[in-house]
């Protein structure tokens, strides 16, 4: 028995060591690993950045976000007019060709255009609402019609979701089809979709800057455990991992094999209060949470010290970020003095943790300590995050950790979402202010830059001090690759450059 | 023998044992037919013995008789309460007036309880004595079959075989029973032991008056114990009678070939030289006509055309075969004990 | 007498429980001519069966110890063989049968391949050649259409059968001895009958010896030319049957012969031995027997009485033998 | 053979079974709090959105229709679609499939592997050393989740040794063999603690048996007896354990695949529970009853071949 | 089995080796769990950020987790929530599979059927769903934990007890009791399933194991018990993260639960040996 045993064991280690060396991946094709497989290839139908990152390297749109995530760039759209009063704008699309070889006319941007405002698969409906009419005077001019004036309707052309698809390819498929096997215009196409395994792209020789793309494909790959995702890129299995977990920084970039990119992101993590549940909605008792929270510590202890603490619901290095907004100190005593004033003694706050997410329940337990310090009673309430998601909908909670990435340069948006008491009573926090409202709605139709950046400024202002929510932290996107690979860059939106991207 | 009514009296009962089906697709229906119209009665005080090979339904009948098996057909009555009923008032009278005494004296006795315990149980249940009287019963019910009541504190695996078939007996007595049926409850037990109990319950019968139905497959020990004897094969009782009449004179082949077949402690006799040859078929699968016609020695062709033969009767003494009494001939040991 | 064909003299098995160490196998001596059979008598406990399990070195368990004494095949001490010379002996000189057929075939394999695995394991020799093997040894214990019913599964077989598979299985191998356990307890009486029948005629054809265990003195009495009682693991007495049942000398041998019922008694009470037999971690001092013995004398319960022989070839272990007197049970009753 | 005849008959029994499976499921999976809806919307969720969604996968019909609905999709072969992927469930499943097979098939056999031969030595050596090491081996194995066990695994195999790739499935078939090696191992490595244990005592058990016993006193080699006597029939209620409980290995599958991101239905059904994509979640689980059901059949099917003195 | 051969097997009965040395293992965790306020040198949940992931050192002798908590501290105080669940995530399954097993294999039939297919659903159905499904409804802690062992725990306990009735129904002493005109109620579960029971009090011992590793992996998808308590499948699953910077977070409280798996196999081992069953 012993000895068979012994010779099968050897077998199988002979037969391993031979094999080992075939799986080596074909030399310009890229592989990144990440936490999750794509779930869609129809633009209109997620909302999910598992997605969209993929979308902007296979469809592509009518204006691009730059590389900063500043600024907006030409994409199919070679040139653009907008009329005097804000309301009309005629878009000159370039010379290009989806991947079957058919030209992109102004026919097939309306098609997406008209699709993602009124199909009932789209997620995106209201985002496009304003659009009005669209013209197209001949094959290469689109003019768009909105209904009001809208400073961000630029940037929400950017968004992924309003990728250009072929029309003809979409009525001829079908959507189930074309999601799972889209003809579309971005420098690579899907070659293959193994769902839950990975997405098999190829570079697009009809890209009109097929030219600057260097590698021959990219896969990407599902690899949800954080750590065999990590272990796959230390030993050369794969040549990039994005979702880096924080506390696995410092030892990657010991890796002399690898590299390590923080890349500036919009993300921000805050604490979303319930305004409804009563004392938070006394704007003290808020404030007094703000200073009982000690937010370095936070960056310190969860993010390794890689983030940075936050002092503004607009991102870092984001459109019109105000630097200089009120930071609230650590200060437990004040924090103290604030509840006595307002009255509120035994504060017993209800957390709603994400149950497995990581960074979600380490906050928890921070915070849980923290606040007990300032004499507040946290108790931590975990599940799962879809019930999570509905019971902030509901507002079944006191406080929660949440985070935001913006999808579109501008800072409407979010602002939006978060101030302008929009359908989802401003991110779940039930934060009422009429003024601040107001001023949201004004601010989207400024179309002057420096006023609106003034208009901002003062929203940020007086956000914190309402404090509509706590801001914690801002973090970089942290992705990993071989050395090997060079120009590896993903901008503040998302978006990766893989036409830059070189596998040595 | 009285001419008591009979305590307990079956009429033609069957009783057959559902196995999966036959058939390609398992929707024959099949059976174990271990009762295959027994009719038998037996008089308050009397001993029967019940002998047969394994397999002969002679088990069978005796939990059928005390309505521990639902017979398939037919009818048993117990002292006017019909067993075959199945209603609840009269099955619990059976219940309450009869008892069974098992053959794996271990076996019968639950290995958690304590032999006063297991006793106690059946008086508690029963309601036969008062409560604080039931110490006392206990050991009144021990010293009747013999035992120490101070083993009364022991489990089942702390007493010998011989002690826990006692236990078994006054378990069985603690019921204050009209009738006892005996299931093999001395095959387990070492030859010096077994003589203990046969004389145990010659002693009970003597005292108490008890109706005895005594299974067994050894026929000597039956020869000692019994008023009369029901030889069965296959589900039927082939012949049945005064023991006496039936050991020095069977009428039946089977029982002749049975009778022959026991080994004698005497070196003069030698082995049969022509034992019966063959074994009992399968219950699934009954033979035509006469079921012992396969190993019958006597057998004629139409035993395996004609329908089984029913028991016919001669001085008190029923036999189901066609050969006339004395057509066989007389056991050797019939013929030693002649002899003698 | 020619050398015995084998001889057992003082073979003794222990046993350790928390009471500590119990020989249940003391001292037992007895001998086999060939083509003898040689009726172990005794009721549970009385060491039968472990006596032979020990001289074939089978003993069941972890807790009992290495039998100690002597044994002799055609004169040669094999108790100091090494394992793998001994098992030489197994199966090849001495063949095993059982009383429980059922248990002791395995289960999950026709019978021909058991008896032909045997057959080439001690043999070798082709496939074929063990399977025509295999046919004939089924013939020979009576089994009808041996080809086909070779190529049965034991539960498939009646329990008669069985036990003809049993011993063609162990005379697969041609032993000179056949060691049967109880061959015929489980078995119907005419069953029984049939398979004492059997190993008598397979006695007379081959010249084979038996040790035969049985607690049924009525079996022995007919099958057997010499009995060996056995009680608390010690011989008792030791003769050829005519004598041993016909003079009894040891008051255990009688008093069994006394409670076996016989066919021809009819209802009187039985004479029996009083008490229960000892069970292993409580043996008496002194003749194991003493506590249940009528011919009890002050001695009994002291030393443990040697065997001492009343004729050449019966010897018995009392200090108050039974006399002449006790007779023929059968005949008591009568 | 009508020994075999179960085999007709037996496929019948799987009617109630998922039936049943299929009630709980659709109870159980839509009592989780959590709108699939809201899930997909996110953020962006208005009520006009929301009521869209719904409408499209017929969340807002009562549960007892939706029910209806889905057994009446199931006669036609059909089992809805993915709310998460937009497709047909069973066309997703398929695609799955594969992987968490390979998977399930290896680690058993994997296991039995490294059950043999560890009972064999325990048995043999009973309450020796050797014993007690294989009893350290295989609780060791039991108590460490496989979701730390596999990370070991791929650190010791193949980070620092490379003799393993990572994760992932692989294309070719030597590739799938040589990618399921390290998951087989995890899952082979618990299992197997729990078969080592009961073949230990089988064997134990037969090793004592009469028939063993008999084929000693046959003179057959403690080697032969073991062989041909031994092994064979304690195998039969250890590889019944394994069909008993091939439910729970399926089940346990699903860490698995998540540490070694193969793309089988452990992770398409967690992934799905967690979005709430009922139909998923619903066709997956009928899926699971049904392979379970399966084995169990083929289990069945295996002993009465084994053992012939079994009859169903 | 005969009188005699279980009268031998009495005789060679003593309290085996297995069973002692996993008592003792089960002792030690009792004493642990019990002494924890004395014997653990930290508060549990006591975090000092600057000692975070501290390597073992004599200070914290198996180290610090992410929060700078004390590893030894933590695992010391985790045996009183994992003993509560290595128990009472066995004993409701016990006690409803011993019930259910009971009263299919004796009254047979319909009954028993019924209870069959009930066990082939429970069987054939994904146990991760129902896991996952009852916390996300009752919402995640303890109770819906030991409610989702107990439905689907109970299917091998009624398994084991069920064929252990279906065979001492047919004994000589269920037949005896009946004949003496005892309820149903009382053959059942006074005579028959004390009798039946050995064989899952020693599944027990082994499923308490089973059941804190379903408590991990159940904590490693994301639904386990609150955070901050400690427990050993949390902490190993939390630890994970960690595992190739700091890889005393997970591994003291793995050896915690081998450890303990290894006092249950033995205890169960023994507890077989002890009273003759096979697991």
């Amino acid at each position: 028995m012993n000895r068979r045993f012994l010779k099968l064991a050897g077998a199988t280690a002979l037969a391993a060591l031979t094999l080992s060396t075939s799986i080596a991946e074909a030399a310009g094709i890229l592989t990144i690993g990440r936490r999750e497989d794509s779930s869609t290839f129809d633009p209109i139908a997620t909302a999910q950045n598992i997605d969209f990152w993929v979308f902007m390297n296979v469809y592509d749109v009518l204006v691009r976000v730059d590389k900063t995530g500043t600024k907006l760039e030409p994409g199919l759209a070679e040139s653009w007019d907008i009329s005097e009063d804000g309301l009309t704008y005629t878009m000159n699309l370039r010379d290009a060709n989806f991947s079957d070889g058919s030209p992109i006319t102004a026919e097939d941007v309306i098609y997406s255009l008209t699709r993602i405002r009124d199909s009932d698969r789209s997620l995106w409906s209201d985002s496009y609402k304003i659009i009005e009419n669209m013209e197209a005077p001949d094959d290469k001019t689109v003019v768009i019609t909105l209904s009001t004036q809208s400073a961000p309707f630029l940037s929400t052309l950017a968004m992924p979701g309003a990728s250009i698809i072929s029309k003809k390819g979409m009525e001829e498929m079908g959507a189930e089809d074309y999601a799972s096997n889209p003809i579309a215009s971005g420098a690579f196409t899907v070659k293959d979709w193994i769902r839950g395994d990975r997405v098999i792209l190829e570079k697009n020789p009809e890209f009109w800057q097929a030219d600057r793309v260097q590698l021959d494909g990219v896969e990407w790959i599902s690899i949800p455990d954080d750590n065999t995702r990590m272990l796959n890129v230390q030993a050369g299995q794969i040549d990039a991992a994005i979702f880096v977990p924080f506390s696995r920084v410092q030892q990657l970039q010991a890796d002399p094999e690898l590299t390590v990119h923080l890349e500036p992101s919009t993300r921000e993590d805050s604490l979303l209060i319930n305004h409804d549940h009563e004392p938070l909605g006394k704007k003290e008792v808020r404030q007094a949470i703000d200073f009982a929270i000690n937010k370095q510590e936070v960056v310190d202890a969860v993010t390794f010290g890689i983030g940075e603490v936050a002092n503004s619901y607009v991102p870092k290095g984001a459109l019109y970020y105000y630097a200089d907004n009120l930071r609230r100190p650590h200060d437990p005593e004040k924090a103290k003095e604030l509840l006595e004033e307002a009255g509120v003694s035994d504060l017993e706050l209800n957390y709603l943790v994400k149950a497995g997410d990581e960074v979600d329940e380490q906050i928890a337990v921070l915070l849980q300590r923290q606040l007990s310090e300032a004499g507040i009673t946290v108790n931590i309430e975990k599940v799962d995050a879809s019930q999570q998601w509905d019971m902030l909908v509901d507002g079944q909670y006191d406080i929660a950790a949440a985070y935001w990435t913006n999808d579109i340069l501008d800072p409407d948006q979010k602002t939006t979402f978060v101030l302008g008491n929009d359908a989802n009573m401003n991110y779940m926090t039930r934060y009422d202010s009429p003024e601040v409202a107001q001023m949201v709605a004004d601010a989207r139709v400024e179309m002057d830059d420096s006023k609106r950046e003034e208009m901002y400024v003062e929203l940020q202002k007086q956000a914190k001090e309402d404090v509509n929510w706590i801001d914690l932290y801002y973090s970089p996107y942290i992705n990993v690759s071989r050395k090997n690979v060079e120009n590896f860059y993903q901008n503040p939106l998302g978006r990766f450059f893989l036409e830059d991207t070189v596998k040595n | 023998m009285s001419q008591a009514p009979p305590l307990i009296e079956t009429d033609d009962v069957v009783l057959h044992f559902p196995v999966s089906g036959g058939g390609a697709l398992g929707l024959t229906r099949r059976a174990v037919k271990a009762l295959n119209g027994v009719s038998l009665s037996v008089r308050p005080g009397e001993t029967i013995g019940l002998v047969g090979e394994s397999g002969s339904g002679k088990s069978t009948l005796g939990r059928a008789l005390l309505g521990l098996e639902t017979v398939t057909g037919g009818h048993i009555v117990f002292d006017r309460a019909a067993v075959t009923g199945g209603k609840r008032q009269e099955l619990s009278k059976i219940r309450r007036e009869t008892a069974m005494v098992f053959q794996d004296p271990l076996n019968a006795l639950n290995p958690r309880l304590t032999a006063g315990e297991a006793i106690a149980e059946v008086l508690r249940v029963h309601k036969k004595v008062p409560k604080d009287k039931i110490t006392d019963r206990v050991a009144e019910l021990l010293q009747m079959v013999g035992l120490d009541p101070a083993l009364s504190a022991r489990r089942p695996q702390a007493l010998s075989g011989g002690q826990c078939q006692r236990v078994g007996i006054a378990r069985a007595l603690a019921v204050e029973p009209k009738l006892i049926v005996a299931d093999e409850c001395v095959a387990a037990l070492d030859v010096s032991i077994q003589g203990q109990i046969i004389n145990l319950f010659l002693d009970l019968k003597e005292k108490m008056n008890l109706t005895l139905i005594f299974i067994a497959h050894d026929l000597a020990i039956v020869r000692r114990l019994c008023d009369r004897v029901a030889v069965m094969y296959l589900g039927r009782i082939v012949e049945e009678g005064p023991t006496e009449a039936v050991f020095s004179a069977p009428r039946h082949p089977y029982t002749a070939a049975l009778i022959e077949s026991i080994p004698e402690i005497d070196p003069t006799v030698s082995l049969p030289d022509a034992p019966m040859q063959g074994e009992p078929p399968s219950p699934l699968n009954l033979p035509s006509g006469c079921s012992f016609h396969p190993r019958c020695p006597y057998a004629e062709p139409q035993c395996s055309r004609d329908p089984p033969p029913t028991l016919r009767r001669r001085d008190d003494h029923g036999w189901a075969c066609i050969l006339d009494p004395g057509q066989l001939p007389r056991p050797q040991t019939a013929t030693r004990l002649q002899n003698a | 007498m020619s050398t015995p064909l084998l001889k057992v003299d003082g073979l003794t098995v222990e046993t350790k429980t928390e009471t500590g160490t119990h020989r249940i196998v003391d001292g037992v001596s007895f001998e086999l001519q060939k083509g003898e059979i040689l009726g172990l008598v005794g009721e549970s406990g009385s060491g039968k069966t472990m006596a032979c399990r020990a001289l074939l070195r089978l003993l069941p368990s972890s807790r009992l110890s290495i039998p100690k004494g002597s044994v002799r095949l055609d004169g040669k001490e094999v108790m100091d063989l090494p394992e793998d010379q001994f098992r030489a002996i197994r199966g090849k000189r001495i063949g095993m049968i059982f009383q429980n057929p059922a248990s002791h075939l395995d289960p999950v394999m026709r019978i021909g391949d058991q008896i032909a695995e045997s057959v080439r394991f001690h043999h070798g020799g082709s496939k074929r050649a063990a399977e025509e093997r295999t046919i004939e040894l089924l013939q020979q214990v009576g089994i009808p259409d041996p080809k086909e019913r070779s190529r049965a599964f034991p539960h498939e077989f009646s329990g008669g059968m069985r036990q003809r598979a049993m011993i063609a299985l162990a005379l697969a191998c041609d032993p000179d001895i056949l060691i049967a356990d109880e061959p015929t307890t489980a078995l119907d009486v005419t069953v029984q009958a049939q398979i004492l029948r059997l190993l008598k005629e397979l006695r007379d054809a081959r010249g084979l010896s038996i040790i035969f265990i049985t607690h049924d003195l009525g079996v022995v009495a007919q099958l057997c030319d010499s009995i060996c009682v056995l009680y608390g693991g010690r011989v008792c007495e030791h003769g050829p049957k005519e004598r041993l049942l016909a003079a009894p000398r040891h008051p255990y041998t009688a008093g069994l012969m006394g409670c076996q019922p016989a066919i021809g008694a009819t209802g009187e009470r039985l004479r029996t031995i009083p008490g229960y037999p000892p069970t292993v971690d409580a043996m008496p001092t002194g003749c194991r027997f003493h506590p249940r013995c009528s011919n009890e004398v002050a001695e009994c319960s002291r030393r443990q009485p040697p065997l001492e022989a009343y004729e050449p070839d019966h010897v018995a272990a009392c200090y108050n033998p039974v006399g002449e007197a006790a007779a023929l049970p059968a005949k008591e009753s009568a | 053979m009508h020994r075999y005849r179960f085999v007709l008959y037996r496929p019948l029994q799987l009617l109630p079974v998922l039936f049943g499976i299929s009630i709980i499921t659709f109870v159980l999976v839509r009592s989780i709090p959590g709108d699939p809806a809201r899930i997909l919307l996110g953020t962006r969720a208005t009520p006009a959105a929301l009521e869209r969604i719904r409408e499209q996968f017929g969340l807002n019909d009562p549960l007892w229709m939706q029910y209806l609905y889905f057994l009446k999709n199931l006669f036609n072969g059909e089992m809805g679609r993915s709310i998460l992927y937009k497709v047909d469930v069973i066309g997703l499943i398929f695609e799955r499939l594969e992987p968490t097979i390979v998977l399930v098939f290896g680690s058993v056999l994997v296991a039995l592997a490294i059950t043999i031969p560890l009972a064999t030595i325990a048995a043999r050596n009973r309450g020796g050393f050797l014993d007690q090491a294989v009893r350290v081996i295989s609780t060791g194995g039991l108590g460490m989740p496989a979701f730390w066990l596999g990370i070991m695994l791929i650190i010791l195999f193949s980070v620092r040794l490379d003799l393993f790739p990572v994760s992932g499935y692989g294309q070719t078939f030597l590739e799938k063999l040589h990618h399921m090696v390290l998951p087989c191992v995890t899952i082979a490595l618990s299992l197997s603690a729990v078969l080592t244990r009961s073949l230990r005592a089988s064997l134990l058990a037969e090793m004592q048996s009469d028939a063993a016993m008999a084929a000693r006193a046959r003179g057959l080699p403690e080697n032969v007896v073991f062989r041909r006597h031994v092994l064979p029939n304690s195998l039969i209620p250890t590889l019944n354990l394994l069909a008993v409980n091939i439910g729970w290995l399926i089940s346990g599958t699903v860490v698995v695949e998540s540490v070694f991101a193969i793309p089988g239905m452990g992770q398409l059904l967690i992934r799905a529970i967690f979005t709430r994509d009922y139909m998923v979640v619903q066709g997956v689980a009928m899926l699971f009853a049904v392979a379970s059901v399966l084995v169990n059949f083929l289990a069945d099917i295996m002993t009465v071949t084994l053992d012939p003195r079994v009859k169903l | 089995m005969s009188a005699r051969r279980r009268g031998l097997r009495r005789l060679t009965g003593h309290v085996p080796q297995p069973l002692m040395i996993g008592a003792g293992i089960l002792i030690f965790f009792i004493v642990l769990a019990v002494g924890a306020p004395v014997i653990a040198p930290y508060d549990p949940i006591y975090q000092d950020i600057s000692a975070r992931l501290a390597p073992p050192s004599l200070v914290h002798p198996f180290g610090t987790d992410n929060f700078g908590r004390d590893i030894l501290s933590r695992v010391i105080w985790s045996t009183r929530i994992d003993l509560q669940i290595a128990f009472l995530g066995v004993i409701f399954p016990f006690i409803i599979g011993t019930a259910a097993g009971t009263i299919a294999g004796y009254f047979g039939g319909l009954t028993d059927t019924l209870f069959m297919r009930l066990i082939d659903i429970v069987l054939a159905f994904p146990f991760l769903v129902l896991m996952l499904a009852i916390i996300a409804i009752l919402g995640p802690g303890l109770a819906s934990f030991y409610i989702a062992m107990a439905l689907v725990g109970w299917v091998s306990y009624a398994r084991l007890v069920r064929a252990q009735i279906l065979v001492l129904k047919q004994s000589d002493f269920a037949m005896a009791a009946k004949s003496l005109g005892f309820s149903h109620w009382r053959i059942m579960f006074r005579h028959l399933l004390p009798n039946a029971l050995i064989g899952s009090i020693v599944f027990a011992m082994s499923d308490a194991v089973l059941v804190l590793l379903n408590g991990a992996a159940i904590s490693y998808l994301g639904l386990g018990v609150q955070p901050p308590t400690a427990e050993w499948g949390i902490m190993v699953a939390e630890g994970q993260a960690f595992i190739s910077i700091a890889w005393w977070i997970a591994t003291f409280p793995g050896l915690a639960i081998v450890l303990l798996a290894f006092g249950f196999s033995l205890l169960a081992d023994g507890l077989g040996e002890k009273l003759g069953v096979r697991p």
